[in-house]
């Protein structure tokens, strides 16, 4: 495919990733927000594609869309009652917010563009990496990994303790 | 022995903290059992006391106990100061006459006390704390042979006569008390200095180092030539020596320092009154004799003539404060004043009849002013008021009451046949046989007139005559058509009751019988008191005629 | 140990006996124990009647002496004396056996009287322990053998008139009277004390023959001016016991006490004591002493004579007439008339004890009237107590035939001898005031008798408004509670008052004394008692030191002499004494030999003079009481200042209470003053300074000092408090926070990077 | 014109510099807790896609297999913090966070 609509596709997808993003955080309803998530997760899934990790990709939709995303609308439902209107956060000291917003991407982009010249090596990622990402797990990264499957089981049982629902009688303090 | 006799009253005072303060009666019963203990082991004491045996200063060859009795010697404090040499303080107790006297007097005053505490109401369990507190201090001044030791004692005693007078004395206590205690520290912080100076300029002939002790010190030998008070240094000696004698003659109390006197006896409760007079008074004099004199008697022997005179001032001055007074408390503490102007004075003699004089006069100012006291309070417990006008014509209503306060009266007066006599005829022999103090002496001898004014002045008032119209109590006819004082909130027998028969009776006893037959009490001091005689004239005396 | 001594210790002691039961056990006893007194009294008396018989009778022997004694207090081994004891002891010797059988004598009699005079007194028990104890110290006096005891029944005597005064101690009178004789005997006491002080420094004993073979040796090291005040000074004892001229105040007001005891001590014994002592010292007392002494005793004999003409209470009469008496004896003492002044003493204690219980009895029968002005009369009423009365007058004033005759004209003899010997002149004043208040006794004993027996009862006179004042305290109430109130008569007294009476007034009669009635010398009295040697004659007055060399000789051969004289030789005695006297009217001491010559000379020409006044005074009382030619208060208006004068005691106890008392009361004021203000209030000034400057400072502590610790505290408790500010507990906040913390660390890195 | 054509590492940085920049503020400014969780997923997104970046221009495996556990993390994190916010919910009745402060002062 020609090098111009991979950067068309690219400017897209970025495009994409950002507006839903800004979105997620100015929206003033937590439903729109949730949703404009899904945009943003999709979005980066895609840079993840153009960054030739589509192994990473695929893992970001199937754990972000399908997990983290539903718990956070569930959370969501749990904790405004969809009966209301619309269910808002309003937004506190936006002034600052927006400021420091600004001073904080300014900052990253003027550092990125003027002080520093990155040297990409010559030799880039190419092809798929889910066989390297096999052996690296199973060699060099076998103790994180075994490590990352212990916290998921303690998070799982945290997690379901903490959000676990008393019966009506015996009411905690 | 004497370690047991100077304890008991503590381990009393253990066992009273340990029964509950409701316990009252307990409490009383604890201490005087403790007191009664005291008075058997100071006659045991007294029995097996050798008189023969003089004490005072180390006996010849140089045994570091010297002549005295029943000593106990232990190290008890010593710690290595470098450059200074070892730093060591004795445990060291031991009597002699002069002290024996004393603890005998201590003991039975203390046992007196507890008795006459048994009308203390409030807070019981501190008050006999604190006062079995102060009769082991007391017994420990006269029996410590150790300076440090001696110094221990006497600031020990201060903090429980302090509270006892601040917390169960009269209206104005603390003033009093205060007053008191001020007074007393102002005496002893000198004291503190004059016993540093000493022990620097002090050898142990037996071990070669500085030392407390006081027989050592006693003896003029031991003393380092040119240390600060050294044989050599003649000014500091002096110094010393005044700064020691204002020490001791504060407690005394000696003219210029006597004003704390009647402001304690009156606000403080009869038995700390007796206590105070009893004992307390005569540490001054002991102290004196034991430690201010001997151990500079060059420079007694220069200020004799002043002490002599100091001495007539108590006698005279105090005689007439007390012809003043209207309370009666107050006069019998300005007469203990006049009276402790006599051993003054039989001191400032110099020789064996005066100091014999002086330290009978110790004893038996002991015994009687303890009664005279009683007296007050007795009738204070009962009317409430002290004021001499408020009463009269009592002798007819309590005649028990006036017999044992005519005995009383006539032996602080001095009546032959009564202890107080002979102590005060030995102080006017032996300061009239002195060339020094003679002329002293003639003027004194105004004190026995004095004194005979005011007691019987007070005697007139409050028991002769007929009841005062503003009296203090009512007369009503009794169903036997006699009649009958009454006073206005007292619930207890009129006359003396038997608790107070008992404090009264034995003391009076003593005064009479030692009127009459004074041996066993000079017997025990001739003695020590010529060997101290001794060691106070470096030359023989040449004033004797 | 002597078989008299170890009597006349029990005689000592029985009285004190008494005196421990009745104290302790009258209430329990039947009658109060009354009979236990006078039991344990006569039981003494015996005793000493048998000493007086074994010494005087049988032994009839001046210079008998038997000594004990032993060691009281053991001083040890002084330094600069050596071995010292003080001892105590007891000596018999004539003058000892008389005066023992004298007090027990009396001092029965007035037992027996009290029981009836004091029936039904509320104390009455207690009464008799008082004279018990009053006995026991009299006879302590007379046996001691050395000045210490005999300072102590100085004092003890002193003690029980003191309590014998004030028994009815609820008369204020009476309680003021008791402390005023203790207070003037005080007086005394302190200079017989100084004295006694003088000789122990110089002797270190207190024994009387010690000091006075010291006194012999030599000695005696201080100038011979310190033995004249040592003298002068143990006579003050003499002044306050026997009432001498400027203490003798007390003892008018001493007639408080119940007339018994005014009596027994007040005119026979107590007041005796002090000649007594007197003559028991007589022989250190210097010429120069004796001169003041016979000075004293001439004024008081005759200032008390002149007071005692004008009183009008029977008892004070009769109190002045014992201070002039005394003064008599002093006077006797005085010029070495030694044996005629105790002679008297003796005389003297018998018939004013008679007197006293005789006005007692006229007392007690008037209901306790005192004044003679309403009395008159009795003679009828009392025939008993007039006949005894009357005759112990006549001794008083001296008239033939009676004892006071004898002794008195003896004394003023003596006082005749003394002024020529001593050269005429101012010495002749002393005789002189003698004859004179010899005179006055006449007439105001004659008034007395007059007032009281003779003519009409004036009772009804006596003005209401002072009726029984306090004469009819309680006691007179009790005492005869209700038979005076049903029958108002004047009777006689009972037996055992009348008894006594009897008793002395024979003792007043001159046989009892002497064969002779004009002369007393002749008698046993004064061969017993003979003027001893002094062993500080005139020779010895230059210089002490020759004294022993001047004296030994001298006691040598008196030695020879008295034992060459004495009837029955008892050597003990003749070695014992050395000061003492010598048998025989043979003196150590030439002055006293001279004396006792002119004395022998001048015997005739007392009696005439003496006589002459004596009559001259009982017949100006004739004249004035009985023929009425001169009227009394005519003759008291006509010379008003002399009469006040002297019925107002010549104003002694104004000038006292004025002077001294009320002297010494100020200066006791001001001193406390000065107590409680300025020696006091240095004190507490003293205080109030070091309390101020610690104020201060406790101040700065507290502002500065403190105040910089207080401020670190405050700011960093402000800062806390702003800063707490920012922990909103927000998560937020604290993110907002680290991203400027982070755009600040980049804005820092940046400018590191640019420049 | 290069620059904008030829993609590079910059343009990846860029992005992710957004994701940041929107995440803090959603954690600075919201005060709906779920808002704040979503926040800080954008967060852990910008760094993911940072790893990768640079991973894939060095050629190394690092990034990748940082952001593979990245991922496993932020699933943890999400369960945990939901269940927290429920919790929260349930105690305070509200997820708003400026009112849950009861630990303050």
């Amino acid at each position: 495919m020609s090098n111009l609509t991979y950067t068309v596709i690219f400017y897209l997808f970025a495009a994409i990733t950002v507006f839903s993003a800004g979105f997620v955080v100015f929206s003033r309803n937590v439903i729109y927000s949730a949703f404009s998530l899904l945009f943003t997760f999709f979005g980066a899934a895609a840079l993840y594609v153009f960054l030739s990790a589509d192994f990473i990709a695929v893992t970001q939709v199937v754990v972000y869309v399908g997990g983290i995303l539903v718990l956070i609308l569930f959370g969501v439902m749990f904790t405004n009652s969809i009966m209301q209107s619309k269910p808002k956060s309003d937004i506190i000291n936006i002034v600052p917010g927006i400021l420091l917003l600004a001073a904080i991407i300014g900052a990253l982009l003027f550092t990125f563009y003027t002080s520093h010249s990155w040297m990409p090596s010559e030799t880039t990622l190419q092809g798929s990496i889910v066989q390297r990402i096999g052996f690296e797990t199973m060699s060099r990264y076998v103790l994180p990994f075994e490590m990352a499957s212990i916290l998921l089981l303690a998070a799982l049982i945290g997690a379901a303790y903490l959000a676990r629902f008393e019966k009506p009688g015996n009411n905690e303090h | 022995m004497l370690s047991l006799i100077v304890f008991l009253p503590i381990i009393a005072g253990l066992i009273i903290l340990a029964v509950p303060s409701s316990q009252k009666q307990i409490i009383r019963i604890v201490s005087l059992l403790a007191a009664i203990a005291q008075g058997v082991l100071a006659v045991l004491l007294w029995r097996t006391y050798d008189p023969s045996m003089a004490g005072i200063t180390a006996a010849a060859g140089g045994n570091p106990v010297g002549s005295f009795q029943f000593v106990e010697k232990l190290p008890w404090i010593s710690l290595n100061l470098g450059g200074l040499g070892l730093f060591n303080i004795e445990y060291f107790l031991g009597v002699d006459g002069i002290s024996i006297t004393m603890v005998i007097l201590t003991a039975l005053i203390s046992a007196i006390g507890v008795l006459s505490s048994w009308t203390i109401q409030k807070q019981v369990k501190g008050y006999f704390i604190l006062y079995n507190l102060l009769a082991t201090a007391m017994m420990g001044c006269f029996v410590a042979l150790d300076f440090f030791l001696f110094y221990v004692f006497w600031e020990l005693m201060l903090l429980p006569m302090y509270f006892l007078i601040g917390i169960w004395g009269g209206p104005n206590r603390e003033y009093a008390a205060i007053k008191f205690f001020l007074y007393t520290l102002f005496g002893s912080v000198f004291m503190l200095l004059v016993m540093i100076g000493l022990y620097f300029s002090v050898l142990d002939p037996m071990t070669g180092n500085h030392t407390f002790s006081l027989v050592a010190m006693a003896d003029q030998h031991n003393f380092i030539k040119d240390a600060i008070l050294g044989p050599n240094n003649v000014m500091w000696r002096y110094i010393a020596f005044s700064v020691l004698f204002v020490g001791f003659a504060i407690k005394v109390p000696m003219f210029p320092f006597h004003t704390w006197l009647p402001d304690a006896h009156v606000e403080a409760p009869t038995p700390i009154s007796v206590i105070l007079a009893g004992v307390l008074l005569k540490l001054g004099t002991y102290g004196m004799l034991r430690i201010n004199f001997p151990l500079f008697p060059e420079v007694f022997h220069a200020g004799m003539f002043v002490i002599g005179v100091f001495g007539a001032i108590n006698i005279i001055y105090g005689a007439f404060c007390a012809l003043a007074q209207q309370d009666l408390k107050k006069m019998v503490a300005y007469s203990s004043i006049s009276h402790m102007g006599y051993v003054l004075l039989g001191l400032a003699a110099g020789n064996s009849e005066g100091m014999l004089g002086a330290l009978y006069q110790m004893f038996n100012h002991g015994t009687i002013t303890a009664m005279l006291f009683l007296l007050v309070g007795v009738i204070y417990d009962r009317a409430h008021t002290r004021q001499i006008d408020k009463f009269g014509g009592l002798s007819s209503y309590m005649p028990r009451y006036a017999a044992v306060v005519t005995i009383a009266w006539f032996a602080s007066l001095g009546l032959p046949g009564l202890s107080g006599f002979i102590s005060e005829a030995f102080v006017f022999v032996g300061a009239f046989s002195s060339v020094t103090t003679r002329y002293i002496a003639m003027v004194s001898v105004l004190g026995i007139v004095f004194g005979a004014a005011y007691l019987l002045w007070s005697l007139q008032r409050m028991f002769l005559g007929k009841r005062k119209a503003d009296a203090a109590y009512d007369l009503e006819v009794g169903a036997d058509g006699h009649e009958h004082i009454h006073f206005h909130d007292w619930k207890g027998k009129l006359d003396l009751d038997s608790r107070e028969l008992v404090m009264l009776v034995p003391l009076a006893v003593i005064t009479i019988f030692l009127g009459i037959y004074p041996m066993p009490i000079m017997g025990m001091l001739t003695t020590s008191i010529n060997k101290l005689v001794q060691v106070l004239t470096p030359v023989v005396l040449t004033s004797m005629n | 140990m002597h078989s008299l001594i170890q009597l006349s210790i029990v005689v000592l002691l029985l009285p004190l006996l008494s005196f421990v039961i009745l104290i302790f056990f009258n209430r329990r006893l039947p009658r109060r124990g009354d009979f236990v007194g006078v039991g344990i009294l006569g039981t003494a008396f015996a005793i000493s009647a048998y000493i007086f018989w074994t010494v005087i009778v049988q032994t009839y022997d001046p210079a008998f002496r038997v000594a004990w004694n032993f060691t009281w207090i053991d001083l040890g081994n002084v330094p600069g004396v050596g071995p010292l004891q003080i001892k105590m002891g007891v000596v018999i010797d004539n003058l000892t056996a008389i005066m023992l059988a004298m007090v027990n004598l009396i001092s029965l009699l007035v037992h027996l009287y009290s029981t009836g005079y004091m029936a039904g007194d509320k104390n009455y028990g207690r009464y008799f322990a008082y004279l018990g104890i009053f006995t026991f110290s009299m006879l302590g006096i007379v046996l001691s053998d050395n000045l210490f005891s005999i300072y102590i029944f100085w004092e003890l005597v002193g003690l029980s008139s003191y309590l014998l005064i004030g028994f009815f101690f609820e008369k204020d009178s009476a309680a003021n009277a008791q402390k005023k004789a203790f207070l003037a005997n005080r007086v005394g006491d302190i200079g017989m004390w100084l004295g006694i002080l003088i000789l122990y420094s110089q002797f270190h004993t207190f024994g009387f023959s010690e000091i006075y073979a010291n006194l012999a040796a030599g000695k005696f090291t201080l100038s011979n001016a310190w033995l004249t005040a040592s003298g002068i000074l143990l006579f003050m004892g003499c002044v306050g016991k026997s009432a001498q001229f400027p203490l003798h105040i007390w003892l008018p007001d001493a007639m408080e006490g119940p007339t018994p005891v005014s009596a027994l001590i007040h005119a026979a014994t107590m007041v005796a004591a002090g000649v007594y002592f007197v003559a028991r010292i007589f022989v250190l007392l210097t010429p120069d002493a004796l001169h003041v002494i016979a000075f004293v005793g001439a004024f008081t004999a005759f200032m008390a004579a002149t007071i005692a003409i004008t009183q009008n209470d029977i008892k004070r009469v009769l109190a002045y007439s014992t201070v002039s008496q005394l003064g008599y004896m002093v006077l006797g003492l005085g010029v070495g008339a030694y044996s005629a002044a105790l002679f008297h003493l003796v005389t003297h204690a018998f018939f004013k004890a008679c007197l006293f219980l005789g006005s007692g009895a006229i007392i007690h029968a008037m209901h306790h009237e005192q004044d003679m002005r309403w009395m008159g009369g009795l003679r009828k009423h009392m025939p008993w107590t007039f006949a005894t009365f009357t005759l112990a007058t006549l001794a008083l004033a001296g008239l033939p035939l009676t004892s006071g005759f004898m002794s008195k004209d003896a004394i003023l003899a003596g006082a005749l001898g003394f002024a020529t010997v001593e050269g005429g002149g101012i010495y002749y004043l002393i005789p002189v005031l003698g004859f004179f208040s010899a005179m006055l006794t006449a007439f105001y004993m004659g008034r007395q008798i007059w007032l009281v027996f003779f003519g009409e009862s004036r009772t009804h006179l006596k003005p209401a408004d002072d009726h029984h004042a306090d004469h009819h305290a309680h006691d007179s109430h009790a005492a005869h509670g209700d038979e005076h109130h049903e029958e108002h008569g004047v009777h006689e007294v009972s037996w055992n008052m009348r008894a006594p009476l009897v008793i002395l007034a024979t003792l007043s009669v001159f046989f009892v004394y002497s064969p002779d009635p004009l002369d007393g010398a002749k008698g046993w009295f004064m061969h017993m008692i003979q003027t001893p040697a002094t062993v500080v004659g005139s020779a010895s007055l230059e210089k002490p030191a020759a004294l022993a060399t001047a004296q030994q000789p001298l006691l040598a051969e008196a030695a020879v002499v008295g034992a060459g004289h004495a009837e029955k030789d008892v050597p003990e005695s003749a070695a014992a004494e050395k000061g003492e006297e010598k048998g025989g009217h043979t003196f150590a001491d030439p002055r006293q030999a001279e004396i006792a010559h002119a004395t022998h000379g001048a015997h005739y020409t007392a009696i005439y003079i003496s006589s002459i006044m004596v009559v001259l005074g009982i017949s100006m009382a004739l004249i004035v009481f009985v023929f009425k030619i001169i009227d009394p208060d005519k003759t008291a208006e006509a010379i008003r200042p002399l009469y006040l004068f002297s019925l107002n005691k010549w104003y002694w106890d104004e000038i006292y209470d004025a002077t001294f008392i009320r002297g010494s009361v100020i200066l006791s004021k001001v001193l406390s003053w000065f107590d409680t203000n300025i020696v006091d209030g240095l004190v507490n000034g003293v205080a109030v300074t070091v309390r101020k400057f610690a104020f201060a400072n406790a101040g700065f502590d507290k502002y500065v000092v403190d105040g910089m610790v207080n401020f670190t505290a405050f700011s960093v408790n402000t800062t806390g408090a702003v800063l707490r500010k920012l922990q909103t507990g927000k998560v937020q906040t604290y993110v907002v926070m680290l991203i400027i913390a982070v755009f600040g660390y980049f804005v820092y890195y940046v400018t590191k990077l640019v420049y | 014109m290069e620059q904008l054509t030829t993609i590079g590492l910059n343009h990846y940085l860029t992005v992710s510099a957004f994701l940041l920049g929107f995440g803090l503020f959603a954690v600075m400014t919201r005060k709906n807790a779920i808002v704040i969780l979503m926040g800080v997923e954008l967060i852990l997104n910008a760094a993911n896609i940072n790893f990768l970046a640079f991973s894939k221009f060095n050629g190394g495996m690092q990034g990748v297999m940082f952001a593979l556990f990245v991922i496993v993390l932020a699933a943890a994190e999400a369960a945990i913090a939901l269940a927290i916010v429920i919790n929260v919910f349930k105690t305070f009745k509200t997820v708003d966070v400026s009112n849950i402060d009861s630990m303050k002062e």
